[in-house]
């Protein structure tokens, strides 16, 4: 697992490396606020409403569709790598797996939660 | 206003030369936002197309949202109804920020002397370079960039603060 | 190399840690994750022994594992909005189907 | 047919085609001078190269003097009744060894004017005209104010231009 | 932390709180002066203008001729040579390429259509510089533009324009609102006027022409007339708590001092009194505005 | 240094471990449901760093690429689409169920009494090594995703099966009670 | 390799971060420049050409350089390079806002969250297939050990990869949420449904060079891809294929016109970064750029024939005992990169963007099924050939 | 579905797409309008009253202010109104000069139409290429009158000065070129499929509806309706110029596209016949210096490139300043259609939406 020390290092100078940024620019930037400078935007209009309101279900929807495909990629995944040793074999298996997706895409598709509205 | 006080290290800065390089990286770099009011904006359009080319004096991103802008330019008529919107605009841009009123309409009301304009936006906000025509040339506008870019280069920390005290003009 | 201990008092913990957020919280969503946790605990430990025993059926299985946590998920988040379109709640206590 | 064209973004291409034709035009054009002559208004670079301007152009509003250096308006008003948006004001005067009368004051208020040439076009003596000054901008509105006896800027004489217009060959 | 620097300004008067706006209906120069005159263009008036102005030329003509005689006789009594007789004055020709349109009798079809159809309601057809213009009762406004609309020789389809004006001189009414109807199938324009008194409420044209909604509620901003059964009636350009009617003949070009408001934040009230200072300089009424 | 680098490198499983139940720890306290959220996705990354320590390179990404990239989204937006500001929860614990936390503690420490001896007795530790002679020819370490491939086209081809029904179940049904009618 | 003990390891880890971590600070500024400058001469304009300061002193004496620059062709589009120092250091000088109703510890750690899965994916980026110079022996801890093109060579490099980037959405998200604001709420939403939209017939048009090549690793994927010796020539057209989808996904996946809906700025302002001030923006800036590149590195070295002169299989007709050209080189796998960099300017410049409905449906409707077609064609000539 | 599931969001005042200060208060249920109400008055400058208190020789630059795209149309029709008012007849080649201004400042407006639209849904560089063509234009204002975009081209009674020398040479320069470049803007959208699914089918307004709510211009012509002013009450010298009224019936974003590209077309053989054919003769009419009216009530339209652009006089007896005057903004009156198009459609639609309508705050708000 040595392989991975550098990537951890990587990961672990990009997540120091904005607070680090930061802490300079405190230092350096001027600072003056009044409530307006902290009031939220909205085209120069007083926002009279919470922002947050509501959200469309649709967005549940493709977090779903994403998730079931997600999952399919990661079992397809091992089979692509070992795609000739496993053979007809595989590739059958791989069929039917697919296929009963496909029919959940297309029953999903007929239903039109891919048409966002 | 205890936050208005510079920091330690702003007063080391006042005395060296990397306030100059300050100056220099916020004045190569100043992102106007996208305000057009009236007619002007047509020629700060103009001015930011091919012809005359905003862009080459590193200003040519034009941020949509106050809080990634520099730089306001007001071009065209302010009225009593947008007032506070530019006022509020002005606000949420972060320091440092400056303002260009473009036209004589922002810079004096122009020829609208009626119920509904305000006679200049330095009513409104703190003006830093006015550019008479109505409206002005892009060339114009050019010019009065290049003036702010001269004012950038020349201010320092210490009169920013003054500034805010004072607020006059 | 990692001591077999280790990942069972780990995956212990997590575990433990997953069923009392099922037992105390009252969001159903927290609920939810916890359960998530519980069968990451498990996968630990099918991993660890798969390890142990030299195997790699236990990394498969904690393969499928993932696979069938995905559609738990996805089936119990349906079931959370679903209820709360029509309640206007994800408070476990607060949905008493009974109660109508 | 319309499925494959559905397929192969034929349309993308197009334009892919256009947009890829003048960035090799101006990528590779020495000097620039090539792709002038093909697409007239290329960028101008203004503070270095001076501004081309209209003989018509209207710029900013200048007393004219006589061969003797006299001042040539004679105080008719016909400038400040047309004038729309009320910009000039003159105060009539005499002068020793003059028949005409004489300006004792021509205040011009640049902030609100509109450069609309009313003025010249009334004037029937000719002692008026727009000039091509349209590098105007100013850090304060009270430079706008112009009268005859301004320093940094007054009704004679073209305003000092910035450093930055320094011409290249 | 360092006070705010004080400007020296020794002669501005000492300065009460709050902001300051300027007093325009005092201030020299910004009366407003109304208009004397009611410039409603109707052809009956014209027509008496016209008669009236015939017959003072016609008795100016009878004394100059009576004076001749008188003067003739004396003259001739007193024995010298006559006086020349007088020559009737003609119209001096301005040389010049204008033609002043002049108020005529209506000609036009669909004004003929439109009396024949509309009845008594009708006050005056009249064309003048080649546009047809109606004047109803204004209480059948209403009615008038739904026979211009569907009546099918008129088929006027569109409201292609509607405003009025404040007349503060004439007496029996305050407002003419003209509706400019267009009729896009047949290429024809008219005008319909009514003429309603201050306080009335004409009835909206938003039922027969969607076209109407924004126009009326600009005239109700601009004009303070308000339209009856109108799906909405706020102010559409100024803000909603304006005060006064813009377009009307005696509100002030410059406002009531609305538009005098001052943003910038007064630290230490400097602003203030710089606008003092200001203000006695150029000799400007300040007054303060009533509180909110 | 070495020694420290190799201390540090071979306790990598007890730091993701521990890193883990405190994201795990932070999920199930958090008051706000997207600070949760936040927490669990923590604790998946650190699991999937457990995963790596446990020289299991295929599953680690795999959990990262299903949990972190998928099913912590779809619990962001849920938790996006129900929990509004309006709708705060009073309290985030059932009362009537705070003895199950104590049950739930006495439970584990009871566990790790009874089982103290195998936790911590240095006699029974026991390293997690590969046997080689049952590597049937691959090399598990280098061919993690191969080897995987291998144990799930063998040995699990049924529930490999069922999990596609199951997955095309999860996705109809998801979208059916989703997609319900407006009321 | 020689075997190295941890210390080295670490050691030359560090060495190559910093190596990566300078490639990244030196091409993204470079990108955003190459932006202004490309597109500018798309638009027949020039772009930056001066900086501030007139014409005396330092910044006289480089905008006279530079005016000077403006009479070679191909020169003159480094005019005004120092306008992209200035960006940066007035992003740094910049205040930063953090509105009153957001929620600060969130809106923190969003642009975090970004930045790190952006970095975090160029560590499995192998930019050369071997190492590029051996440190000379004298050399403390690492003497005589190799210089890596690529920071680590893990075996699941292309599941770490497409893993780590949909952690990204993370970023966006959090920081639309946190922002507590209308157009940010709406941006951030459309984007994170956008990119897990997308992530789909990307990862499955990655999987038809994996099933071509059956390896996960990324260098030995793009190695076996070129050269491989069982790779028949008709594995050309799905790569083909393939290269056209993975490239549109990855323009929907960094927000890229025509797929730049999030941050739309005619519709919505800035997208999720609207209430976004000073460095916070600078980094999802950062990590926005950083995607495109890793984007580009993707498709160079999967679908374009990577550390090879020719893609598609075409290398096998120059042999390996040509010079240059037959031998694998770090400069064509940049040069690739860089050819795919001006595509996405140069796309930017031509096409309008989509709406959002039908940049769903293109990535559902359109896309899904066309990488799947797409992979059967892979996996057929892969089996049968 | 849920209690409180609409969001409400202001497009404006400061937003990029709005053209100037419109704000657009919507409604949204997810990304669907429900309702839209259009605020306008941000940029309400009084210049009604203002041109009550001006000479009618002064006014005119007033009218340069309103619509500050096409400020040459304005001017038109105020020239035209006043002298309609006085009763003036202009020479002619004062009025072939008119035609052939107004004409190149249509092509100007549609050319920035054109260029903040495509901008709008996207292609940034359509933007800048347009706005290149469109400075020629702008020189060529600028040659004639001085100024680029607040022209006061025109004089009550006809021209100030004759065109000046090598105009014509420079507008006829343009004209070999402009159908080039519409060429390339065609080859740019017209056929892009991005662009094809953003306009098709968009913000639909059909005749019936546009008639009622007082629509007119290009939009009033892609909904199949061939009314057009210069025709049906001709004006200049449109009566002497041989041109179609381009019309689509699909009514839709992209019909109103392609008959903006089809009136460039006629626009720029309508020049080319000013060109061609301009007479001799003087551009004033004799007119006495100071003008004082009769009691009258004008309304003149003329085809601005927005639409129907209207000025409403009322004279009083020997006043040298309108009792009063009104102007009917073809873009005030467009605007009203807004909600009608976009409700029900989604949020990408308004912006397209505004757009397509081409509306000019400055003559909205007054």
């Amino acid at each position: 697992m040595r392989g991975y020390a550098p990537i951890l290092l990587l990961v672990l100078i990009a997540l120091a490396l904005p607070p680090l940024v930061w802490t300079i620019s405190k230092l350096l930037r001027p600072r003056f606020g009044n409530a307006n400078k902290y009031s939220a935007y909205e085209c120069g209009i007083t926002a009279t409403t919470e922002a947050r309101e509501k959200f469309s279900v649709r967005y549940y929807l493709v977090a779903v569709m994403f998730l079931v495909f997600d999952v399919e990629t990661v079992f397809l995944m091992p089979w692509a790598i070992q795609m000739k040793e496993l053979a007809l074999f595989g590739l059958i298996e791989m069929g039917i797996f697919l296929f009963l997706l496909l029919f959940g895409y297309g029953y999903i598709w007929t239903k039109g939660a891919l048409t966002w509205e | 206003m205890g936050v208005n006080q510079p920091t330690a290290l702003e007063h080391v800065l006042i005395t060296t030369k990397v306030e100059k390089v300050m100056n220099w990286a916020r004045a190569s770099s100043v992102w106007p936002m996208t305000f057009g009011l009236a007619c002007c904006a047509i020629e700060m359009m103009a001015a930011g197309a091919s012809k005359f080319d905003f862009d080459r004096f590193g200003a040519g991103i034009f941020r949509a949202t106050p809080r990634q802008s520099d730089l306001m330019i007001v071009a065209g008529t302010v009225t009593y109804k947008m007032a506070p919107v530019i006022k509020k605009l002005y606000d949420q841009m972060p320091e440092p920020k400056w303002v260009i009123a473009m036209g004589s309409c922002a810079t004096a009301g122009g020829p609208f002397d009626s119920y509904h304009t305000i006679q200049g936006v330095d009513k409104v906000i703190p003006v830093d370079v006015f550019i008479p025509g109505c409206p002005p040339k892009p060339e114009s506008l050019i010019y009065g960039f290049l003036k702010l870019q001269d004012k950038i280069m020349t201010s320092s920390i210490a009169d920013r603060y003054k500034d805010i005290f004072e607020e006059v003009g | 190399m990692v001591n077999l201990n280790a990942v069972l008092l780990i995956s212990f913990l997590l575990f433990s840690i997953g069923i009392a957020g099922v037992l105390i919280r009252r969001n159903a969503l927290v609920i939810l994750m916890c359960v998530e946790l519980m069968l990451n605990a498990a996968n630990l430990n099918f991993i660890a022994f798969a390890r142990h025993s030299g195997s790699v059926s236990g990394q498969a299985f904690a393969l499928l594992v993932m696979g069938f946590a995905a559609a738990e998920v996805a089936v119990g988040l349906a079931l959370v909005v679903a209820l709360y379109r029509k309640r206007d709640t994800v408070q476990v206590d607060d949905i008493n189907l009974l109660k109508g | 047919m319309s499925f494959l064209r559905t397929l192969i973004p034929f349309d993308i291409a197009a334009g892919l085609t256009v947009t890829g034709r003048y960035f090799g035009k101006v990528f590779f054009s020495a000097n620039r001078k090539k792709v002038r002559a093909q697409i007239k208004h290329f960028t101008q670079e203004y503070p270095e190269v001076p501004v081309r301007l209209q003989p018509r152009f209207r710029g900013r509003l200048t007393l004219l003097k006589d061969e003797q250096g006299e001042i040539k308006c004679v105080c008719c008003l016909a400038c400040e009744k047309i004038c729309p948006t009320e910009v000039i004001t003159i105060e009539k005067g005499k002068k020793e060894g003059r028949k005409m009368p004489y300006p004792v004051r021509y205040d011009f208020e640049m902030e609100r004017c509109i450069f609309c040439e009313f003025c010249v076009e009334s004037c029937g003596f000719d002692s008026i005209i727009l000039n091509h000054q349209f590098e105007l901008a100013a850090y304060n509105r009270e430079d706008f104010s112009l009268g005859m006896d301004g320093v940094a800027q007054n009704m004679f004489e073209p305003s000092p231009v910035g450093r930055h217009s320094v011409a290249e060959d | 932390m360092a006070e705010p620097l004080e400007p020296q300004a020794p002669e501005a008067p000492e300065a009460p709180a709050g902001p300051y706006v300027y007093d325009y209906l005092a201030a020299p120069n910004r009366q407003v002066v109304l208009p004397k005159t009611v410039p409603l263009p109707s052809l009956r008036t014209y027509q008496a203008e016209v008669a009236a102005a015939a017959a003072a030329d016609e008795a100016k003509w009878q004394k100059q001729l009576a004076d001749f005689e008188v003067a003739k006789a004396k003259a001739e009594a007193e024995g010298k040579d006559a006086p020349k007789p007088p020559v009737r004055a003609v119209p001096r020709k301005d040389d010049n390429d204008m033609k002043t349109p002049w108020p005529t009798e209506a000609k036009a079809a669909d004004l003929l259509k439109l009396q024949e159809l509309l009845g008594d309601k009708v006050e005056e057809i009249f064309e003048q510089a080649g546009e047809r213009v109606c004047q109803v009762k204004k209480e059948a406004i209403l009615e008038a533009l739904k026979v211009c609309r569907d009546e099918a020789s008129l088929k006027y389809e569109m409201l292609a324009d509607q405003s009025a004006t404040h007349y503060p001189a004439a007496k029996d009414f305050a407002f003419s609102i003209v509706y400019h109807l267009t009729s896009v199938s047949r290429h024809q324009r008219l005008r319909l006027r009514v003429l309603v008194p201050e306080g009335f409420l004409p009835d909206s044209a938003c039922s027969l022409y969607p076209s109407a909604n924004w126009m009326e509620r600009e005239i109700y901003d601009m004009l303070g007339i308000r339209f009856a059964n109108h799906p909405d009636m706020t102010r559409i350009l100024c803000p909603e708590d304006w005060e006064g009617y813009p377009l009307r003949k005696e509100y002030p070009t410059v406002g009531l001092g609305q538009r005098d408001i001052d943003f910038r934040d007064d630290r230490g009230g400097v602003l203030n009194r710089l606008a003092m200072v200001k203000a006695g300089q150029m000799g400007i009424n300040l007054k303060q505005p009533k509180a909110e | 240094m070495e020694h420290l680098l190799a201390t540090i490198g071979r306790n990598m499983f007890a730091i993701f471990g521990v890193l883990a139940l405190c994201g795990a720890a932070f999920m199930v306290a958090a008051k706000s449901a997207v600070h949760s959220v936040l927490g669990f996705l923590f604790t998946m990354l650190c699991i999937a760093g457990c995963f790596l320590a446990l020289e299991a390179e295929f599953l680690g990404m795999a959990q990262i690429l299903v949990y972190a990239g998928g099913i912590v989204v779809l619990f962001l937006f849920v938790v996006m689409l129900v929990e509004l500001s309006k709708y705060k929860e009073k309290a985030i614990f059932q009362l009537q169920t705070r003895s199950a936390v104590i049950a739930v503690l006495i439970g584990a420490v009871a566990f790790l009494v009874a089982f103290r001896d195998i936790f911590f007795g240095n006699a029974s530790s026991e390293a997690l090594v590969l046997r080689p002679e049952l590597a049937k020819g691959l090399n598990v370490a280098a061919e993690n995703a191969q080897a995987v491939s291998r144990g799930l086209f063998s040995d699990y081809l049924l529930p490999f099966e069922i999990l596609s029904v199951i997955l095309l179940v999860a996705l109809v049904g998801a979208v059916v009670l989703a997609k319900t009618e407006r009321v | 390799m020689p075997t190295m003990n941890l210390t080295q390891t670490l050691v030359m880890g560090l060495i190559q971060v910093v190596a990566v971590l300078i490639l990244i600070f030196v091409m993204v500024p470079l990108l955003t420049f190459a932006e202004r400058k490309v597109i500018g001469y798309i638009q027949v304009r020039l772009g930056a050409t001066r900086t501030a300061g007139g014409l005396v002193g330092i910044t006289g004496s480089l905008n006279r350089g530079m005016w000077a620059m403006g009479k070679v062709p191909v020169l003159s589009i480094l005019r005004g390079l120092p306008v992209f120092i200035a960006d940066i250091l007035k992003l740094i000088l910049k205040e930063d806002i953090i509105p009153a109703k957001a929620e600060r510890s969130v809106f923190t750690l969003a642009p975090i969250i970004s930045v790190m899965a952006a970095f975090g994916v160029f560590s499995a980026i192998a930019f050369s297939p071997g190492a590029l110079f051996i440190f000379p022996k004298g050399f403390p801890i690492v003497g005589g050990l190799p210089f890596m093109g690529f920071i680590s060579d893990v075996n699941v490099g292309v599941l770490y990869i497409l893993g780590l980037s949909s952690v990204g959405v993370y970023g966006i998200v959090l920081g639309a949420w946190a922002s507590n604001s209308k157009y940010p709420l709406l941006g951030g939403l459309r984007s994170a449904a956008q990119i897990v939209s997308y992530e789909v017939p990307l990862t499955l048009s990655l999987l038809t060079p994996v099933i071509l090549a059956g390896s996960l690793n990324f260098r030995e994927l793009s190695i076996r891809l070129t050269t491989g010796a069982d790779m028949h020539w008709l594995a050309a057209f799905p790569l083909f294929v393939g290269f056209f989808i993975y490239t549109t996904c990855g323009f929907a996946e960094t927000n890229r016109t025509p797929f730049d809906l999030p941050e739309a700025e005619t519709e919505l302002v800035a997208g999720f970064h609207t209430e976004y001030s000073g460095m916070k923006f600078g980094f999802f800036y950062l990590a926005e750029y950083t995607n495109m590149i890793v984007v580009s590195c993707f498709a160079s070295a999967f679908f374009l024939g990577g550390y090879y002169l020719l893609p598609f299989g075409l290398q096998r007709f120059i042999p390996a005992s040509v010079p240059f050209l037959g031998q694998p080189s770090i400069l064509f796998f940049f040069l690739k990169v860089f050819a795919i960099l001006f595509a996405f300017l140069w796309v930017r410049a031509t096409l309008p963007r989509y709406r959002y409905d039908q940049l769903m449906d293109v990535g559902w409707k359109y896309l899904i099924p066309l990488t799947l077609v797409n992979l059967f064609a892979a996996a057929i000539i892969r089996f049968a050939f | 579905m849920f209690k409180n599931e609409e969001m409400e969001i202001n497009l404006g005042p400061q937003h990029p797409s709005t053209h100037g200060v419109l704000r657009v208060k919507l409604r949204l249920d997810g990304e669907t309008v429900t309702k839209c109400t259009p605020v306008i008055g941000y940029l309400h400058r009084g210049v009604e009253k203002i041109c009550e208190n001006k000479t009618y020789f002064q006014g005119q630059v007033w009218t340069d202010r309103l619509d500050y795209v096409a400020a040459i149309s304005n001017n038109l029709g105020w020239a035209e109104g006043v002298e309609k008012l006085f009763g003036i007849e202009v020479p002619r080649r004062a009025k072939y000069i008119r035609t052939l201004l107004t004409e190149q400042n249509r092509l100007a407006s549609h050319l920035l139409w054109l260029a903040t639209h495509a901008l709008d849904i996207g292609a940034m560089t359509v933007f800048l290429y347009a706005f290149r063509e469109r400075e020629y234009l702008l020189d060529l204002f600028e040659a004639f009158c001085g100024a680029r975009l607040t022209t006061t081209a025109f004089r009550i009674g006809g021209l100030r000065e004759d065109l000046p020398p090598g105009f014509i040479k420079d507008a006829q320069v343009f004209q070999d070129r402009f159908l080039h470049c519409l060429y390339e803007y065609e080859e740019l959208l017209t056929e892009n499929r991005i662009w094809k699914k953003r306009t098709v089918g968009v913000a639909k307004l059909n005749a019936e509806d546009c008639i009622a709510l007082g629509v007119t211009g290009p939009v009033l012509r892609a909904a199949g309706v061939p009314y057009d002013i210069r025709k049906a009450f001709p004006n200049a010298a449109y009566a002497e110029m041989d041109f179609e009224i381009p019309t689509r019936t699909e009514a839709d974003t992209y019909a109103r596209y392609l008959v903006r590209l089809a009136e460039m077309r006629q626009s720029h053989r309508i020049i080319q016949q000013c060109l061609d054919g301009l007479p001799e003769g003087p551009v004033m009419a004799k007119i006495p210096k100071i003008l004082r009216s009769e009691v009258n009530e004008i309304y003149h339209p003329i085809e601005a490139p927005k639409g129907e652009l209207g000025y409403y006089f009322v004279s009083e007896k020997g006043g040298t300043m309108p009792y009063r005057m009104h102007v009917r903004a073809p873009s005030f009156v467009n605007l009203q259609a807004l909600p009608k198009m976009i409700e029900g459609r989604l949020l990408a639609d308004v912006i397209a939406a505004i757009g397509t309508l081409d509306v000019v705050l400055g003559e909205i708000d007054r």
